[in-house]
């Protein structure tokens, strides 16, 4: 791990060796020393990453750390070249970015919005970060996109799903490659309803809060759509460890499928809850009853145990798909660390190299040259098919996975498999869809 | 009237948990005065006793087979448990599918001992000290025991499953001539609150019937005097607080298959455990157990939709809110008894 | 008409009578003992006077206003102090301070958000405080913390908070209670002092014989609730029912 | 000077000095040197620096002077996080009346709650206000998210009305926090021997509140009412016999600690314009009663010196990972190198609570004063063997422990 250098500031490599002998003091100001915010000015180009280190998602953050190291690993031409030997964009060669090595420093997110805005703070302030990636939940990723928008730096953002994101918290500096809530739902629906049929009555039980609104908004307009009906709506507070009581009226309200909007922690206990409530054995208004969660992760996945079995849900990418691509990350991947990637790991290894294809694409680490690049680029060869990031609200548009825990899993990691691959055309929405209304981009702010 | 009944069920349910930690904090404090914040984190460790295990009875050598491949296309390496080649599969089987309830058996001397250490190595040198004091070194000790669990098992959750033959649930409506599906519960929960009903009988019987139990109880209401006849007290409340510790554990063992463990379930019932015995009373056995399953039912109530259409957001409340109500009205808690707590 | 009148007082404690109709009347600067056998009703009656207990029947008025339902604190901004059985000081202040701040609640009221001046600033309360002080010969303890004090200081320094209010009444509980016979002398020398130096009236509560013969002007013998008789320390020596109510005691 | 006697005098100067040279005082290494990740001298961690110091500050009124442990004090530090930013949304990004309505907001949602909560003392009172800051926190993250925004916490926006100052910037950007023009997030920095010095104008305006908060602080240890509190931690019973009532006191006290607080957080707020509900969790809570035991309930610079640790341990320690420390010990035989890595790995990076929950028992176990009084002992130890011999010890049997609370 040479890689790690964790603390000098760019700006400082060069002028210290030269001003080290002089005894002449200068002064000078931030926005005087600089076009933009944290302009790298030595040999090196600073990334942060910032993830849950501490609290419930750790070890999803852990993972995400992995894909990171793994993505500067191979920025600066180490390792087998992962997935850039099967990107589209062809500009980055292995030499760092715009010839400059990438070093990267961490912050711990806590998953908590102030905590990590502070630790994006820190990077950014201290060691001099130019880009700012990571998070797994998305009251962290708006929180601190919003940050990086005041700051001046690309906000890359990782794991967070909220409609939100993109849609009215959206910010100038900040970009999705993850899929978001609306995704699901359109993904998932037709296949509910190729599955399940559709007169179906639907329950929800919701995390009460941002994520787990627009989620059941999202899930049961798209079912409602396609002619279920949805029962009740029922939120759960956060910190629920048991969901007995949420559950058990289930059975006897009518419905004959349960939709859990939650994730994490929460996902682990509702799903494991409603399994051990026997709800999956039972019959009711004729039909066999159905459990649904809309957002999966293979973390959570293993988390619920033998509990995930035939549920189906939608994730972002899954280790098992065959393309190129995918195969070349999950090698990539696995040969260095043992296991394969999950989709929180993917995303922001994707993320990472958008980020650096687009300023080798601009020619410029300037914020604004990079977000330029970034709007509207059409790429393949990530793991997802043919990708938009596009310019209305700096969503990416790709195809969506459906997924059902599988019932007989080959080895430990063998925990989902892809029911259907969603087209990207079927998940695609227009950037003015009520979902999504009420923010607007902003301009670009390249800081100083 | 059914979702009432179902809500009582999942109240004492829910309850069973509470009663028990809040009895094995009630214990430790009515028998040495202390404020144990770490209490808790032994609960956690309880469930970890029975992940442990479930890791052990796991232990496999590797043969590489050939013949299938791993994810990355490799040879696989299939696993054979210990346990199933020297028991030969069937029963190895059965023996590591009854994982928890064999951790029991497993915690029971585990947990002993660490109450021990606890109470010699740390709680001791706390006896005199205020309240305050020995709120917040039990409280370091909490975030220290989670940090080391988290160290070794990570941060997410570990599913550890009940022995199939419990799993499913059991339809209490038809035995109540309603219709199918209207009341069930399953089987494990059924047993949990079973298993609690032991436990706290268990503890209660030996306070009552044994010499032991009655020099532990006339120490509690008046420690000097018992110390003055010559009994060697401190030896014995080092007992009550293994006993405590490994109540709390079992609680976490048999707790495991309702929600997988994971570092931070400790604090999850800590403030909710301490409201408890707050509002039992502090200091008092049965006030414990009575506001647990009290508390347990009053949130099961909390969280039916009709009443969550009149207060919006009151099953995020509800506990603390009693609580408050508690100790506003009755300010030694439901069977507290004057004076504890309050230098 | 005494500065305390006790009339008809009554309570009970579930089943038990700890008071009987007790009346009661205690004059302007005497010092007025309360003996009686254990049981017998003193502390009962003490703290319906100070406003920590409530009677069931009967009233105490203080120079003419009552004192019953009042919190502990207004009955002793109403003029009454009091010393308990073990002394109750400030421990973690040092003895200035402690009596200095009895001088605040006096001058000040129950309540004050004197929170921007200084202590140092105050002169007239420090000076009122270390005049106390050196009444009662702690000058040279000032800046002690109290609890390092030796127990007979304590009950000084206890005795000085609450002279230096200046009390139209002052209430003892046992104030020898556990003393050694040396400490117990120099309790009473103390009070003797006190009583002979300034105006003010003391209720003592009591069963060493030695002090309440040593200091009181009259005595009110309490049994069972009700008091018995009320004389002259004289004529209460040789009373008999005085001797059968404590000899009764001591038989069983 | 300012009503203070001259060693009080004398303390303040000290305090001001430290505070002011913050930006150096946390920079002593060299940028280029390998020990640089340990300087903290960024804008961002200096102004936590000073407004957690003003939150402990504000706790240790209360609980350092009457003894009540509250639970539940991060819900003041929220409440004015949140009261500020909607000033800034509604009427001007100046932090000026944020912060005024943070103070105020919070000190009356402390009124309230102090009422409820002062009925009872001891353990009752620390669960009534664990309970209260619980229910304000689980509320402000669900069903008042219309008024906090829930999870992701309240921000600025471009549709803010903003009736003082302006929706939106020229260039189309949110306008950033401002002291009557002076942006907050503005910096000088100044290089020198390969040192980086940064005066970060928010930086300033925390400290100069800080200066404000701890001068306050001074006064109300030094004063009657201070005195008044110390004598309700001793002993409530002697203090109604005395003729003076406790509540009054105790809630005022609550009420200047809230207010505190809501200070805490308004700058906060007016540091980053956002309001995050996790600011009210009983953790968060927990964590300025740690930083007030650690440095030294009940003593004036204690509480800060807490605050400042703990805010140094969770920005700077835990970035120390792995490969920091194989650079640290790369010059071990190889096979050693891996294993003190190894034996040190738990305890630093993302394993820095570990080490702040061992730290913290050490202190409760050892140290009851903390880390103030761990100082006095040291000190106190030199000076003992400096006078070794000579019997000019003017610690008399009866002066060393004549003022525990006022020590400073």
């Amino acid at each position: 791990m040479s890689n790690s250098k964790l603390t000098r500031r760019g700006l400082l490599k060069t002028s210290a060796v030269a001003g080290a002998g002089l005894a002449v003091p200068t002064i000078f100001t931030a926005s005087s020393a600089s076009a933009f915010t944290n302009e790298p000015t030595g040999s090196t180009v600073t990334l942060g990453f910032n993830v849950p280190q501490t609290g419930a998602y750790a070890d999803e953050g852990a993972d995400e750390l992995r894909a990171y190291e793994l993505a500067v690993e191979h920025l600066n031409g180490g390792g087998d070249g992962g997935m850039l030997n099967t990107f589209s964009s062809k500009v980055l060669e292995g030499n760092g970015i715009l010839g400059k090595k990438v070093e990267f420093v961490t912050g711990d997110t806590q998953t908590k919005s102030d905590a990590a805005r502070a630790s994006a703070k820190s990077m950014i302030e201290k060691d001099g970060a130019i880009m700012i990636t990571g998070g797994s939940s998305s009251g962290v990723a708006i929180a601190v996109q919003g940050l990086c928008q005041e700051a001046g730096v690309i906000f890359m953002a990782g794991l967070t799903h909220s409609n939100d994101t993109t849609g009215k918290d959206k910010k100038a500096n900040g970009f999705r490659h993850f899929f978001n809530a609306y995704m699901s739902a359109a993904a998932l629906a037709p296949v509910l309803e190729k599955l399940y049929g559709s007169d179906r009555k639907a329950y929800h039980l919701t995390a009460d809060y941002t994520w787990g609104w627009t989620q059941e908004e999202s899930i049961a307009a798209a079912t409602e759509a396609m002619g279920w009906e949805t029962v009740n709506k029922v939120r759960t507070p956060l910190a629920s460890t048991d969901f007995s009581s949420y559950i058990s009226p289930v059975l006897n309200s009518g419905a004959d499928v349960l939709v859990l909007n939650h994730y994490g922690g929460n996902m682990v206990n509702s799903l494991t809850n409603a399994v051990q409530f026997g709800l999956r054995e039972k019959q009711v208004n004729g039909k066999n009853f159905e459990i649904v969660v809309p957002l999966y992760s293979r973390l959570m996945a293993k988390g619920a145990g033998a509990n995930v079995k035939g549920i189906l849900g939608s994730t972002n990418w899954h280790w098992s798909l065959q393309d190129d691509a995918s195969k070349a990350f999950v090698q990539s991947f696995g040969t260095k660390y043992g296991f394969p990637p999950s989709q929180a790991a993917h995303t922001v290894y994707c993320q990472t190299l958008l980020y650096a294809d687009a300023a080798a694409r601009a020619g410029s680490f300037n914020p604004c040259a990079i977000a330029e690049a970034l709007e509207g680029f059409e790429f393949d060869g990530l793991g997802n098919g043919p990708t938009l990031y596009r310019a209305d609200d700096h969503q990416c548009f790709k195809d969506v996975l459906v997924v059902r825990g599988k019932e007989n899993p080959e080895n430990e990691f063998d925990l989902l498999e892809v029911v259907e691959v969603t087209p990207a055309a079927q998940v695609t929405y227009a950037p003015d869809h009520p979902m999504f209304a009420g923010g607007a981009l902003g301009n670009c702010n390249p800081g100083a | 009237m059914d979702t009432f009944l179902l809500q009582i069920l999942n109240g004492l349910d829910k309850g069973s948990a509470y009663a028990l930690i809040a009895l094995g904090l009630t214990l430790i404090f009515g028998t040495l005065g202390v404020v144990n914040f770490a209490h808790g984190a032994l609960f956690m460790i309880g469930a970890f006793c029975a992940v442990t295990l479930s890791r052990i009875l796991n232990l496999s050598y590797e043969t590489i087979d050939p013949e299938k491949k791993d994810f990355l296309g490799n040879p696989a390496v299939v696993k054979t448990t210990y346990v199933e080649s020297w028991f030969g599969p069937e029963a190895g089987a059965w023996i590591i599918d009854w994982a928890v309830p064999l951790g029991i058996l497993f915690a029971i001397p585990i947990m002993l001992l660490i109450g021990y250490v606890m109470e010699r190595g740390l709680i001791k040198h706390f006896y005199k000290r205020p309240h305050a004091d020995q709120i917040l070194v039990t409280f370091g000790l909490a975030i220290v025991l989670q940090e080391v669990i988290k160290y070794f098992y990570g941060a997410n959750p570990i599913p550890t499953p009940a022995p199939s033959a419990f799993k499913g649930s059991f339809d209490f409506g038809v035995l109540l001539g309603m219709d199918p599906n209207v009341i069930i519960y399953p089987y494990w929960r059924m047993i949990y609150f079973t298993f609690s009903l032991v436990v706290i009988g268990a503890v209660f019987s030996f306070l009552q019937f044994t010499t032991f139990g009655m020099v532990v109880r006339a120490g509690m209401a008046d420690r000097e005097t018992v110390g003055l006849l010559g009994i060697n007290i401190d030896k014995r409340f080092t007992i009550m607080f293994g006993i405590a510790a490994a109540v709390a554990g079992l609680a976490g063992v048999m707790y495991t298959p309702i929600n997988s463990p994971n570092y931070h379930m400790g604090m999850d019932f800590l403030v909710l455990s301490f409201v408890v015995v707050v509002v039992g009373g502090m200091g008092s056995l049965p006030g414990a157990v009575l506001a647990g399953f009290l508390l347990g039912i009053l949130e099961s109530f909390a969280s039916m939709n009709w009443i969550k259409d009149i207060l919006p957001g009151i099953d995020q409340i509800i506990i603390y809110l009693v609580a408050i109500i508690i100790l506003l009205t009755r300010p030694r808690g439901l069977m507290g008894r004057k004076g504890v707590m309050e230098e | 008409m005494g500065i305390l009148e006790v009339k008809n007082v009554g309570k009970r404690f579930g089943g038990l009578q700890a008071l009987g109709d007790v009346n009661l009347s205690v004059a302007e600067n005497t010092v007025h003992a309360i003996i009686g056998p254990n049981g017998a009703g003193k502390s009962t009656l003490l703290n319906v006077l100070v406003g920590k207990l409530i009677p069931d029947t009967g009233s105490v008025m203080f120079d003419g206003q009552s004192v019953l339902g009042r919190k502990p604190h207004e009955i002793n901004q109403m003029g009454i102090s009091r010393v308990f059985q073990t002394p109750e000081i400030f421990s973690d202040l040092t003895v200035l301070e402690n009596v200095m701040i009895p001088c605040f609640a006096k001058r000040d009221g129950a309540y004050r958000m004197h929170a921007f001046e200084t202590v140092e600033d105050e002169v007239d309360i420090v000076q009122k405080a270390e005049q106390m002080l050196l009444d009662v010969n702690m000058q040279d303890k000032l800046r002690m913390t109290a609890s390092s004090l030796s127990r007979g200081d304590k009950r000084r320094l206890e005795m000085a908070m609450c002279l230096v209010q200046e009390p139209r009444l002052l209430l003892l509980d046992e104030p020898t209670a556990g003393m050694a016979r040396a400490d117990t002398n120099n309790t009473i020398d103390l009070l003797k002092e006190i009583k002979d130096s300034r105006d003010i009236t003391m209720a003592i509560i009591e069963h060493d014989m030695h002090v309440v013969f040593s200091l009181a002007e009259r005595i009110t013998v309490l049994a069972q609730g009700t008091p018995l008789v009320e004389d002259t320390p004289e004529n209460i020596k040789g009373h008999p029912k005085v001797q059968e109510a404590y000899l009764g005691q001591a038989h069983g | 000077m300012l009503g203070l006697n001259q060693k009080d005098t004398k303390f303040l100067l000290i305090v001001v000095a430290l505070t002011l040279l913050t930006p150096f005082l946390t920079q002593p290494f060299a940028e280029s040197s390998g020990l640089a990740q340990f300087n903290a001298g960024y804008p961002d961690l200096m102004q936590r620096f000073a407004i957690y110091g003003i939150f402990a500050i504000g706790f240790n009124i209360l609980f350092g002077l009457t003894g009540y442990l509250s639970f539940g004090h991060a819900a003041f530090l929220g409440v004015g996080s949140y009261s500020a930013v909607w000033m800034m949304k509604l009427l001007t990004t100046n932090v000026i009346p944020g912060i005024i309505l943070a103070i105020v907001v919070s000190g009356l949602f402390a009124l309230l709650i102090g009422y409820v909560s002062l009925r009872r003392s001891g353990i009752y009172f620390s669960i009534l206000t664990l309970a209260l800051a619980q229910m304000s926190f689980n509320l402000a993250y669900s069903v008042l998210t219309p008024i906090t925004n829930g999870e992701t916490g309240l921000q600025l926006t471009l549709n803010d009305p903003r009736i003082l100052g302006v929706t939106a910037t020229p260039d189309g950007s949110i306008p950033a926090t401002h002291l009557f023009g002076l942006e907050m997030k503005s910096s000088a920095q100044w290089e020198v021997f390969g040192h980086l010095f940064t005066f970060n104008v928010g930086y300033y305006f925390c400290a100069v509140m800080a200066i404000i908060a701890f001068y306050l602080s001074l006064r109300i240890f030094r004063s009657p009412f201070g005195m008044m509190l110390r004598a309700v931690k001793t002993n409530q019973t002697r203090m109604s016999y005395t003729g003076l009532n406790a509540r009054p006191y105790t809630l005022a006290a609550f009420v200047i600690s809230g207010m505190y607080a809501g200070l805490a957080g308004g700058l906060l707020a007016s540091m980053d314009p956002l309001a995050g509900a996790e600011r009210m969790q009983w953790t968060a809570s927990g964590e300025v009663v740690i930083m007030t035991i650690l440095g030294g309930a009940g003593t004036l610079m204690g509480p800060v010196l807490g605050a400042g640790f703990i805010k140094y341990f969770e920005n700077i320690f835990s970035k120390i990972n792995d490969g920091v420390l194989h650079g640290w010990f790369a010059f071990l035989p190889d096979g050693l190198e891996d294993f003190v890595v190894f034996l040190i790995h738990p305890f630093v990076g993302k394993g820095w609570h570990l080490t702040l929950g061992l730290l913290f028992m050490l202190v409760v176990t050892f140290l009851p004063g903390g880390l103030m009084e761990g100082g006095n002992r040291i000190s106190r130890w030199y000076k003992n063997r400096r006078n070794k011999g000579t019997d000019t010890d003017e610690g008399t049997p009866h002066a060393p422990k004549s003022t525990p609370h006022v020590a400073e």
